[in-house]
């Protein structure tokens, strides 16, 4: 184990898969950089965001490569190379760029498999980034993960941890469906612990943050930090939160949420995504069907509010769910009187 | 230019193939026993057939929603495609693709695609899967006039250029996208050149002569395997029929399809040149027009009376593991 | 009042926008037909379902626009021609079809106003069609309307009967929003009496098309005719179920949801779209953080299964909700002895 | 030719106004006063403004993620630009957009984007709206080289060349789309061409040269005035600077922008003919060159000073009604 940032994290994944399967290829723009520049053949990027340094020199410019700003082509070379052998890694820079891209993923990789009558694999993935916090304004700070989360056929990974996005970008790759990987851009910079060597954490399996018994808490990629923060600072007050980070939406680990709602009887739902049809009414709705009985209070979603994501950086940070936000709805399922409540 | 007898006659075979069963669906469905939407490729023939008579079963093609043809001139089992099309157990895709969503990877065959523009991106990846693994293989995409203009395809053709792939785009300028004429439709008029404008070689050939469009994409094809990158062929061939069968045809002169059964056939137009230049006997294609009679015959009523998909279909198949 | 189609009534709407407003005009693929073709300059097609036949002769081909097969092109158009004085009403010809043009929909129409700071307004609407049915295969039975819900910015119709048809797409032509105009494709030949004249249903008011006391039915587009047909059939029996309507799922009518729910505490969901982060969850999320107190069994959702929508024919019927798997979802919400309920 | 005095002397004021508006954002950047992301447009000035110089009020603009230069181009008020970009109250899209999203419909400015590809299918709906209401107008899309390449813009340029509406298409060759260079990203290395094959004329330019920009946008703009349909034109004209200010650029030799300064400065150029053919005083320029410093030092204060959008800013404008 070593202290790695969570975009070192998903660069040793890469490398990892990429030195045990030579099926693995990474493309998208500027994931090598410097071509048809004036400064030589230098890799002058490896990825707009560095994660990918190194790649070209290592695994050779067939294996890592660059291309056209065409999302469409992109993610559909994806796909073709997917169901003729190899386990494309493709990139969309930043996940509000699905606008230009979504048939390859809608009616293309989503459907092969069962259109095609099981006859093929689809071992393709799409990191991107998702995600507000940056001043980068409506067009590039969206977390679109919901939208994707309701495509039968597709497979949805949320890493909040430099662990988990190792361990999830590996078993994505190793999947044989097609996965969108969403990496937060504010996550980025964060450290933790990172087992070394070959590492997988399984899809559909939630990671438990913190145990607890009064308020359950089911949060997605940054907005897990924030739970936990909230967490800790109502420990020191006696309040007992449970964290649950499902990791991937596709598939969802209902169990685990399910118990601890059984458990605990309130949930506090926090999700960065919008909050109409998004994973915040999904879980709600979740515990509603099947685990009414256990509800002591109403559930409550944090989310941003139903508008675009603001340029403006005060107000930007107002559109984000807070760890203040989130004390105040985990305060109010402790203080709901249920009229019906046992 | 010469020929091989036996490579003739399969491409006879397989033109003979297509109208058979196109013309065959074409009655089925005035009859109501198809289900879904059914486009066919009648008038076409040459086309499809004389663009995968160049290629191997570890090549590839990306197809579109009219994709019985491009099928068949592929090789793909003619059982199992009419099952699909019926929706019936053991079909090409197991009876939950249907007409526009025939695919069969083992033969190369990437898929029909309902949706205009959908497939040229997809083949652009399995050709870069043979560059990658530096196989001398290539992918095709069949793309209509209409699909010509989408977005997607200037997409594959810049990114095929620009790494150079093994990709031959196989233009099929039918005259029509739905109820408009490619007169209307085509910015310039002339889609080859689009083709050129990305840095390929293009080229334009008459999609009825089974012998030019070998030809052309024979060119096409042996640039790609020697790692030249990609080529454009733009064939034209009417359709016969509707867009799909059913269509009323009001955007037609109602005389343009016997005109074209008279003048344009591509199977007559083999024929005779077949007969007259490279020594094969009419007799021998009498013999194919028989064989495949009674093959269609046989198959349609095989995918009539198959078993549907079991109610558990439904579920299956959706993921790999979940 | 007349007897029309559903069909009949958007024709009769579009007609009377178009005469009522010079500024109005349509785009999309074959809304004509048949130029370039070889019969003269006819009218070939009036739209691939002959929604528009005849507007050309009276409109022109000014405001009746022939285009290209490039739905990007067509819904870009459309937002740049509402940015700049007209009120485009484009089409895209199926639902499943977002795929290639959703930027348009999601970075650019809904996202104007706001990242303009209010200084436009984007009178554009999509008329698109939406559902399984037909056998028309997993690429054109899709109904994706949840998606564009959850797109801050965008509303979103589904008519579910003639008259609805003729007024909400009246309203969405005279709106200063983006709208999304979802026509449901089995209900093309339905019959309705239609109000004469200018008409128009106002977005955001639900339609309560069943009166009842037992349990709430809320239903979307072509699934309101099913919860209908099953609240007339249980009637028989004496259960009383109200059947309600939203006509559009941005704005959503919560009020009247939430009403309905109060006085039944019982409430099934019956949507076509995916099972996650649809409108069935978005409603059971509105009644569980709003009126838990009032629920008196757990509510239900009857959807079709996360997969494609499959080509055959009785897979697919197989796939959608039907009256009998609503009734059982309304008799399970009546024997459910709820643990904590009242 | 000749040009009119008091033209040439607006379009110096617009290019020096670029400059110094992004020299200015850029030290500002450096000092972390900037919030978000910008991309400068020092080397381009005598594209955008060439190209404008041409257009009216009621004329449109779609413009890209490097849009400062077009706003100044097309004349939007300077102060407003700087509140906007400092995400302030009063700015041009009230604080909410910031420099990529910079729009002002009364000036014909339809709005950066920070799509790529995003603009042209936009603008193209604006000359739909000159078409049908029958005025004189037309509407231009800047495209970069990198966005060149995307399919949104291969349908603009169908769709406009079928309809055959008043619009122009301005490429704006920068010589590399973020980190990658032309030479690698374009297939057929040629983007007139590309717009050519569509049925349009096409022509290149050195985008250095306003005199040239000017004088090809004209012949254009005539051309779309008089209702003949699209045109294009591709402008030549490094970028000084990186992708956004703080790119390393590593994909450039270092001295290529020292080069660039000394030998590609579209403000020199245009002063060195301005004042030998057209009788400009150099001191014409000097004072401009004055009177910008002193807009701009003014405004960049004003913006810094002026005060935040309110809290529930947050959440107005998101619809006109709901
Ligand atoms: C993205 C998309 N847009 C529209 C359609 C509807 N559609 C199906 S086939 C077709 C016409 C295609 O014309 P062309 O490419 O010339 O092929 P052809 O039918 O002539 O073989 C259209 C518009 C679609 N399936 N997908
Ligand atoms: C659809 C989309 N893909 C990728 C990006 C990221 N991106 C922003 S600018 C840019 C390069 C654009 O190059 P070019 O069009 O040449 O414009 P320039 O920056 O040179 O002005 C890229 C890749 C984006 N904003 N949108
Ligand atoms: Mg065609
Ligand atoms: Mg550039």
């Amino acid at each position: 184990m070593a202290v790695k940032t969570y975009r070192e994290a998903i660069t040793e994944a890469l490398q990892i898969e990429m030195r045990r399967d030579p099926r693995v290829i990474i493309l998208g723009e500027d994931v090598v950089g410097g071509l048809g520049g004036t400064n030589g053949e230098v890799e002058a990027a490896g990825g707009t965001f560095g994660v990918t340094a190194g790649f070209a020199a290592e695994f050779g410019r067939r294996r890592v490569i660059d291309t056209p700003i065409t999302e469409s082509a992109i993610v559909g070379a994806a796909n073709g190379a997917a169901l003729t052998g190899l386990r494309p890694v493709a990139e969309v820079m930043f996940m509000d760029f699905i606008g230009v891209c979504l048939d390859q993923m809608l009616n293309q990789m989503a459907k092969f498999r069962y259109m095609f009558g099981g006859k093929c694999d689809v071992p393709v993935v799409i990191r991107t980034l998702m995600g507000a916090g940056f001043g980068a304004g409506p067009q590039h700070s969206q977390s679109l993960h919901a939208l994707l989360t309701a495509i039968p056929g597709l497979k949805v990974a949320l890493p909040s941890s430099p662990a988990d996005a190792k361990g999830l970008l590996a078993t994505a790759i190793r999947d044989n469906d097609p996965v969108i990987f969403c990496e937060h851009k504010v996550l980025y910079g964060e450290s933790g612990e990172v087992p070394d060597g070959e590492y997988l954490v399984p899809f559909g399996e939630a990671n438990v943050t913190r145990r607890g018994n009064h308020v359950t808490i089911v949060a997605f990629s940054r907005m897990v930090l924030l739970a936990n923060a909230v967490a800790d600072r109502l420990a020191k007050e006696g309040i007992s939160v449970e964290v649950i980070d499902p990791r991937t939406t596709s598939p969802l680990d209902r169990d685990s949420i399910l118990e601890s709602v059984e458990k605990t009887g309130r949930l506090v739902v926090v999700d960065e995504g919008d909050p109409y049809c998004g994973m915040a009414s999904e879980i709600v709705s979740l515990a509603a069907t099947e685990a009414l009985d256990a509800l002591k209070a109403a559930p409550v979603k944090v989310t941003p509010p139903h508008t675009p994501v603001p340029a403006t950086p005060h107000l930007e940070q107002e559109w984000l769910p807070s760890p203040d936000k989130i004390e105040k709805a985990v305060r109010a399922t402790l203080d709901s009187k249920l009229a019906r409540a046992g | 230019m010469s020929y091989d007898p036996v490579m003739l006659l399969e491409a006879y075979r397989r033109m003979r193939a297509i109208r058979e069963f196109e013309e065959r669906m074409r009655r089925e469905v005035q009859m109501g026993t198809v289900p879904g939407f059914v486009h066919l490729y009648c008038g076409q023939e040459a086309v499809g057939v004389g663009a995968c008579m160049n290629l191997r079963d570890t090549d590839y093609i990306g197809s579109t929603h009219r994709g019985h043809g491009h099928c068949i001139s592929k090789g793909c089992d003619i059982g199992g495609m009419l099952l699909e099309i019926y929706c019936k157990q053991g079909g090409l895709c197991n009876g939950k693709g249907g007409s526009m969503h025939i695919a069969d990877l083992r033969k190369g065959m990437l898929g029909a695609n309902a949706i205009v523009g959908g497939a040229p991106p997809i083949a652009v990846g399995a050709a870069l899967t043979h560059r990658t693994l530096g196989t001398d293989g290539v992918a095709m995409a069949f793309i209509g006039d209409g699909a010509s203009n989408q977005g997607t395809v200037a997409e594959a053709l810049n990114f095929s250029a620009v790494l150079k792939l093994p990709m031959i785009f196989l233009y099929e300028n039918n005259g029509y996208a739905e109820f408009t004429g490619a007169g209307y439709h085509l910015g310039g008029a002339d889609i080859a050149k689009r083709a050129a404008s990305f840095g390929m070689p293009a080229e334009k050939v008459d999609g009825v002569d089974f012998f030019a469009v070998y030809d052309a994409v024979g060119r096409a094809v042996a640039h790609a395997r020697a790692g030249k990158g990609p080529y454009a062929v733009e064939a034209f061939a009417y359709r016969w029929y509707g867009h799909f069968e059913g269509d009323m045809q009001k955007y037609r002169d109602p005389k343009e399809v016997d005109r074209l059964r008279a003048a344009q056939c591509p199977l007559a137009r083999f024929e005779s040149r077949a007969t007259a230049e490279f020594d094969i006997d009419v007799s021998e294609l009498r013999e194919i027009d028989e064989e495949i009679q009674e093959l269609i015959e046989e198959k349609v009523a095989a995918a009539k009376a198959a078993p549907k998909p079991p109610r558990e279909a439904l579920y299956t198949d959706v993921y790999g593991s979940y």
